[in-house]
């Protein structure tokens, strides 16, 4: 029973991995519990958004997250 | 998180590569696909070569990067007249002078072929599921955007 | 009225070629010379394939076209920021699929460089010298410039 | 004593020739009533640019032809 975290871009370096699995379900702010304080602080930046299972998110507070479920952190980009 | 390839039809053409590879050999063999074509307006972006930078790194999330890729050649293909267009974009590390993306264009007229290219290049600067991090002096940097790239985002809204 | 080719500097390189060329091997020099440009923004105007068309013919008057292309390039240069500008034009007899013409602009932003090669493909199709002719069924015809050449011309203005 | 005559795109058509050398010298009218009056007419279409010696004409009436001297007949262009 575990929950794939997907830490994108700077967010790597403030979770010390690329990805993380948190043996925790539910809604996102139980998902958020189970980290470091400082790490949920840059995660809940403004700025920052999140894809679960490749979908983006529009309603964080419905999120419920489920055995097997992909949940990734995305800063902004910088790409080409 | 390895980079894959997909080809569509020949009109659409849109790559995600985590090796090298050369430009001007995309160009020509796209080219010679798209013989009824006017012209080809291409794009190639390169890691600066004589910057202190050494090294070059482009993170993608494969459940969002070439599905977003795909879904931007397809609204290019419906907003201008096209007869193809390959984007291709790197992942990986990057040593400096290296190809980072291709952008081409192929239409029966060259404004429609630079309108789709820079349309094209303005959303995978700005818009697409890419992160970039730098090494100068030793050091790992993550960019960010800049504030031109979201106003070159903005004439097409 | 054969052509002649010209090379200024490593930033300005203007060519009249009255044989075949291939631009992708032109592109990759180009890019070659430019590694320190962050991007490269490039045309290729080809002769159609598929239409009736079975010959074109390229004219230029050699007292005017090479000139006026080197002043073309100046221009371009004053405008835009560019770390190099490459124009190569063709004259003489052309096949369909044949290239016609090659614009290609290295810049440190990709704004610069697609401008750059814009506003000189605008001006080489209605302000150089070049009369261009086109043989279908057996019969020559002389082309005049489209109105919308004149359009994209006053967009510089 | 000559003047070369050169006429670009359409106009070698209506010429004959890409160029002709004229025993004339002087005006350009002078030169234009050793031609055919109907290419004289082609030849005076208001789109129809002159350059002498390699470079533009802006006052035609001014103009004064010498041996040796090079006059070109240019109509709209074409290009790319």
């Amino acid at each position: 029973m575990a929950i794939r975290l997907v830490f994108l871009g700077r967010l790597e370096d403030a979770a010390g991995a690329v990805e993380r699995l948190v043996t925790v379900t539910g809604s996102l702010a139980a998902i958020m519990a189970a980290l470091d304080p400082d790490l949920v602080e840059v995660l809940s930046g403004e700025r920052i958004k999140l894809a679960l299972n490749g979908t983006m998110v529009s309603d964080r507070s419905g999120l419920v997250l489920e055995d097997g479920d992909e949940l990734a952190f995305l800063p902004p980009v910088s790409g080409g | 998180m390895t980079g894959t390839a997909a080809e569509a039809d020949m009109t659409r053409d849109v790559r995600l590569l985590d090796c090298h590879f050369d430009p001007a050999a995309q160009i020509a063999a796209f080219s010679a696909v798209h013989r009824a074509a006017g012209g080809i307006a291409s794009f190639i972006g390169q890691v600066r070569a004589g910057d202190e930078v050494e090294v070059l790194e482009l993170q993608h999330y494969a459940p969002l990067t070439l599905p977003g890729m795909e879904a931007l050649a397809a609204d290019a293909l419906l907003r201008w007249p096209l007869e193809g267009l390959l984007i291709v974009h790197r992942t990986g590390l990057l040593a400096p002078g290296d190809p980072i993306v291709l952008v081409a264009a192929a239409a029966r007229h060259r404004r429609d072929a630079f309108a789709a290219a820079e349309f094209a290049m303005d959303h995978l600067k700005s818009e697409s599921w890419f992160w970039k991090r730098e090494k100068a002096g030793g050091i790992w940097r993550w960019i960010e955007p800049r504030t031109q790239d979201f106003a070159d985002l903005r004439r097409w809204a």
